[in-house]
């Protein structure tokens, strides 16, 4: 047992770290940082710089474009990335559909849609979830009707997150109306830029409208645009669900967050003493503080069992949990921190480049909206209680 | 021992319901919430008219209530509705007025309770934290009146206002609760300077300064420097308000989320079939009864001559609504899962008013500190 | 809404302290402050003293020997008693199956049975548990065959508590094997000093014996020892768990606790200050004392709702899960106040009369025994878990 | 970074559990846990040959392990069988004799490496809470050697140890850190009194008094006065292995509640068909996790010379524990119901054990407070 990183991991770490000291503008990791809205510029722009350094789709095969980083290197990466105030990545193309092309994908697919993934061509969007069909994607109700060279495609999705920027969108739609449940759906590739299209925002409860509703009234898709085999498409579909995803705990956002936490509650004064000082407040403190430490550990482990050829399956169910649980206490604790300033939204504030002072404590200005954006991470992606059946099924065995 | 609403009650709370179910939808109160001003100022007259400011004030004074019961059941009314608008405000000027007004100040409290006049309470700073006694606002002896310099934070409809109730050191340090002074500030003095400000939970709020204002003797209400025990008894009545609103918009959410966990359908049956929805809420039963029970008994002692009782229920109230309204909101949204981040749906705006509660007056830390260290 | 008592409740509550001034012995009122067992004796002996006074049954009609108190005086009874030490009533015959009898009894069994439970004649035990069928009484396997003028019943009955002391036992037993689910038992009285009952203690985790199984071979019952009629036990058996019972959350218990607990923060030092000015401790103390205070008022709404005319059902399932999680909490505080102390354990200790000096302080012999024995408090008697059910079904509508 | 044992781990792990799987069954357990010396001399005399308390120790002193995966192992090993015995009183002692001991102290470690001889830490006393530094009893000088007065509370086998490892105060005032000095002092000594009596965990402890016991130079460990770095060092091994243990005992009580809840029928079907009990196994199968990971976390920081660092992953473990560790008996009592509540059970004993960890070199409140004071 050895909780060391080895002299090559931290040397990769050391470079990790110095790539984003050189590359990572700064005006971007400020405003991520800040917890303001990023712009489709900040966030091609940041694809596009990873891209050239070879880093983008980091968990694709080398012949695709990828890494053969270890699975502890690539939580090294995107441990780091979020300290230094690193974008998320975009995980549409690169996460999602990039790993099921490369599984299940034809040899033509993968020539054409992966490198327009990696060079930024294309900007994809999910069409997974429909109106009355969220965690039970059996229910689905969108079809596509196969008519010459093309499916025409009729229905509704939902929780489209992006989609107001995607001119590409990989899509569950039931290809065969007698099949039961989840056979007799296809996986199918959907041009966003054309009649019959139609997105329309969602907007959030803070106000933001990062997803969207997609309307799809006789889209056509070429055949070429299937997926695999048409009716097999809840594999493909389970496939990138339980893909294995190295950030799910997200230890690199809470540890960033820790951090802000941490410098906020050393300059609010409560009782003429630091709020850091304040028990009630230092214990919530100590408390999360210590529930990441074992969770960075716990994710360690399984990425080493990765590591060691082992399976991670409802793994990732756990770290799922319990990182969503720590990420929004910390948000709540910002937001807490705030005192009276969580109060004030100014739809301005929330993007950089704002010109006025700002009211309160420079981090009043996002901290009530992200802590309400993010009570999205228990729900989106599986919600924690969809986690929770996963977990006593394969683990527990009940 | 009797629970029940007296017969005046019942009456005033079914008006009030029953003009907000008809006059104040969701849509509507969205739209003036998050509107320019962030109230609706005919729907404000017409709570007025109704009675609902009245209600928080002793008949001896004009209004035709004010008993704890009273204020608890206008402010639970109007969190089951969502309102937002300057009635805080009314209540706890008002409430000033009763405590400590001469028969001149008090001639003002004829325009709060017809709604004519907003007012505004400004006690919280840039640089406290819901403490009573840290003011750094200061009121300087001037000739026969005084100077107004500092700055207030967060101040409800504070843009808005034509009447400020401001804390204001007149003696002694910051942080202490001595030389603590309440006055009366119109809000188009000269040298008051506003910056208005839309809230995340709907309503406004301003950050309003001070620049060497000039008051008249007669702003000074109360007793010079010793307006700590004023102040404690107003923020009293807001906190009993703030719970009862708290305790309205739970269960708002609560019973939204049970009609939603009836009829919405998974893996071909309604999820509120599924053991562990129906054992999280009966769990938020069970915390909504008891925020309750503490609204309750903080009705019961907001007029308690034993100051130590009487805040500690107060405390207790705001420390229970703040916890469990938190909660709520917290379990309603993910309850709801996708459908409950949406601006579209009500409850995502009762469960941002709810947590937003906790950031008024004094926070669930707060009051519990404050409820350990009120000792006997 | 009149949250304060009437002169006339404050006119009684004076009344019962005065009594119970006079009239509890003082040995056994430390005692039960103690946490210390008590012995047959001193609970036939309070019973005694209490049905003198006419106060026993207190909740049973006029006219078979009760009172006329409104529900708001029988928790002021059970309030005052709590705090003076007063001993928990023995239930079995007063509580469970007292109400049986005087609602679905024959003249002759009330005539017979009821006065043998108030003199103290009869001590009754429940007979409702089996081994496999804990809050699932409908798979109930104990067997009554009518033979000539009596039943002869066999079967194995578990939990039942003070077993040890009963002479009596209700008990239910399936007189129809074809009858499904809970038709087909019946509501039968069973004199234990017979051949063929077998009592068995079982111990609890906590070292102490107070439950027991009983074994029924071949037992013979008068025809006469039927309740109500034959297969319409259920029936009967329902009544008696969701029997108004005032004294459900506990709150003269918690009170007591709370009290005990306070003292001994005041005196426990930790970093030579009372345990009681420790941050950690005082807020989980606060804590627990505001839900108290909730609960109390909680409490209070629904007995005020029952003297108003309405009916308590579900309301009692919330009242035990909260006052059980309040119990429990107190339990713990006061486990966790004893430091290491909590670690010996000296079965004398747990009676009184034992003549050696504590271990630590006096509160420390009780105190961890206590704790894990009144685990039982969100089990028995229908665990937190049934009651959530109840709740979800009857208040929710879920 | 490799989270696998190494073969020789392995092995040892391998043959304790096979040992105890067969010569320790819970029936065994409870007889000797609860008997008249509360451990069996016989198995702890097994558990010494296979190499138990070696394992905790390193090379040069004679073991053949003693770093901080060594130690989780076998305390985890012992957690898992629930045992009842002295070897924590081995790893604390032993660890002192490592840490600060002459060479002619350190012969005493082979009595205990080979199970010969029985030792105790006595550190706790009547009127302190967990604190290291809070020291009443007194040794003071005379002659060559030393008087020492003062009363030990809950010594774990304190009644039947051949060797006590006091501490006790050579200077300052109660409090102090500065003035601490640890003494070893035999069982037998004239003037050392003890009151044995069981644990309601199983096993023994003893109050332990000193009536002006006479003690040799060489009794001192260690430097005059400057024993408290040496307590904090001691202790923090116990950390560590508690924090094990407890992490073994709440792998077994989960396993045991699954396969309850697995054949356990209600209703007509496994009980772990429920829902709402599957949401709380899986809950505490997290929590269950975060302990595994605190425990490696005070694993691999046991020997860091950074003592910040150290002392704060050795209190998040066992802060961490401590709650997990109640949450877990709490939860698996329940989830069984009444056979939860019953002697009988296996799972009840692992329950009690878990509870009574959080009662043994400060609790998960101490443990918190000390985590939040110790900073850079």
């Amino acid at each position: 047992m050895d909780l060391q990183f080895t002299p090559e991991e931290e040397a990769f770490r050391a470079e990790v770290r110095a790539f984003l000291q050189e590359h990572l503008p700064r005006d971007l990791a400020a405003k991520v940082k800040a917890g303001q809205r990023l712009t489709r510029f900040d966030q091609e722009n940041w694809h596009a710089i990873l891209n050239k350094k070879g880093w983008l789709a980091y968990h694709w095969p080398v012949q695709w474009g990828g890494t053969a980083w270890t699975p502890i290197q690539k939580f090294i990466f995107d441990d780091e990335s979020a300290r230094a105030g690193g974008p998320r990545l975009v995980p549409f193309g690169i996460s999602m559909l990039g790993p099921v092309l490369i599984r299940y994908g034809s040899e033509e697919q993968k020539k054409h849609w992966l490198p327009r993934i990696l060079d930024g061509s294309d900007w994809w969007c999910q069409g997974y979830s429909e109106p009355g069909a969220g965690s039970d994607l059996a229910s689905l109700k969108t079809t596509a009707v196969r008519q010459g060279d093309h499916y025409v495609v009729n229905g509704q999705k939902t929780w489209t997150t992006q989609g107001q920027h995607a001119n590409m969108m990989f899509c569950l739609a039931r290809t065969d109306k007698a099949a039961k449940a989840q056979s007799g759906i296809s996986f199918l590739l959907i041009d966003m830029n054309q009649p019959g299209v139609e997105v329309r925002p969602i907007r959030t409860l803070d106000g933001d409208a990062e997803v969207n509703e997609v309307f799809l009234t006789d889209v056509r898709v070429p055949l070429e645009n299937l997926v695999g085999e048409e009716n097999k498409g809840w594999t493909y579909a389970k496939y990138l669900l339980t893909y294995e995803r190295t950030g799910i705990a997200g230890v690199g956002f809470s540890v960033a967050s820790l951090e802000k936490l941490k410098l906020i509650a050393s300059r609010v004064q409560r009782n003429g003493k630091p709020l850091a000082e304040d028990p009630q407040f230092a214990t919530r403190m100590a408390q999360v503080e210590i529930d990441l430490e074992n969770m960075k550990t716990t994710n360690l482990r399984v990425l080493a069992a990765v590591q060691g050829g082992g399976v991670p399956g409802a793994e990732s169910s756990m770290l799922k949990i319990r990182g969503t649980v720590i990420r929004q206490e910390l948000l709540s604790l910002i937001r807490r921190a705030m005192g009276p300033y969580a109060l004030p939204y100014i739809e301005e504030a929330q993007h950089a480049g704002w010109g006025e002072p700002p009211v309160g404590p420079p981090e009043a200005a996002t901290a009530a909206a992200a802590y309400f954006n993010y009570r999205k991470l228990s729900i989106f992606g599986g919600s924690n209680e969809i986690q929770k059946n996963i977990i006593s099924k394969t683990i527990l065995g009940l | 021992m009797n629970f029940e609403l007296n017969e005046d009650r019942r009456m005033l709370a079914d008006a009030l319901g029953r003009f907000l179910s008809e006059q104040y939808p969701p849509e509507v109160r969205n739209r003036v919430a998050y509107g320019d001003q962030g109230y609706s100022p005919d729907v404000y007259g017409k709570l007025a008219e109704i009675g609902a400011i009245g209600a928080l004030l002793p008949e001896e004074q004009g209004g035709f209530g004010g008993e704890g019961a009273d204020i608890a059941l206008v402010f639970e009314t109007l969190g089951s509705h969502l309102v937002a608008g300057p009635v805080l405000g009314a209540l706890l000027v008002g409430r000033a007025l009763v405590l400590a007004g001469s028969d001149a100040q008090q001639q003002r409290l004829a325009g709060l309770i017809d709604g004519s006049v907003l007012a505004a309470f400004a006690h919280d700073e840039p640089a406290n934290h819901y403490e009573l006694e840290r003011v750094a606002t200061t009121a300087r002896r001037d000739g026969d009146g005084w100077v107004l310099h500092g700055a207030k934070a967060v101040v409800p409809f504070g843009d808005q206002a034509q009447l400020l109730l401001v804390s204001a050191r007149t003696a002694g340090d910051v942080g202490d609760a001595q030389g603590i002074s309440l006055f009366l500030v119109p809000g188009d003095a000269p040298g008051v300077k506003t910056r208005g400000y839309g809230r995340i939970d709907g309503g406004h709020a301003a950050e309003v300064s001070f620049e060497n204002v000039r008051l008249d003797a007669d702003a000074l209400l109360g007793g010079e420097g010793e307006g700590f025990a004023l102040l404690e008894r107003i923020v009293g009545y807001g906190l009993l308000a703030l719970s009862a609103e708290s305790l309205g918009a739970m269960e708002r959410a609560k019973a939204d989320t049970l009609e939603y966990l009836r009829t919405r359908r998974q893996f071909g049956v309604p999820i509120g079939s599924f053991q562990a929805l129906q054992h999280r809420m009966a769990d938020l039963l069970l915390e909504v009864e008891q925020a309750r029970s503490a609204v309750i008994n903080a009705a019961a002692a907001i007029d308690e001559g034993d100051r130590i009782a009487r805040e500690k229920a107060l405390s207790a109230a705001k420390y229970s609504v703040g916890k469990i309204g938190t909660l709520v909101a917290e379990e309603t949204i993910q309850l709801h899962g996708g459908i409950g981040m949406t601006w579209e749906l009500p409850l995502a705006h009762y469960a941002k008013r709810l947590v937003m509660i906790d950031h008024q007056l004094g926070d669930m830390d707060h009051h519990l500190a404050r409820w350990m260290a009120l000792r006997d």
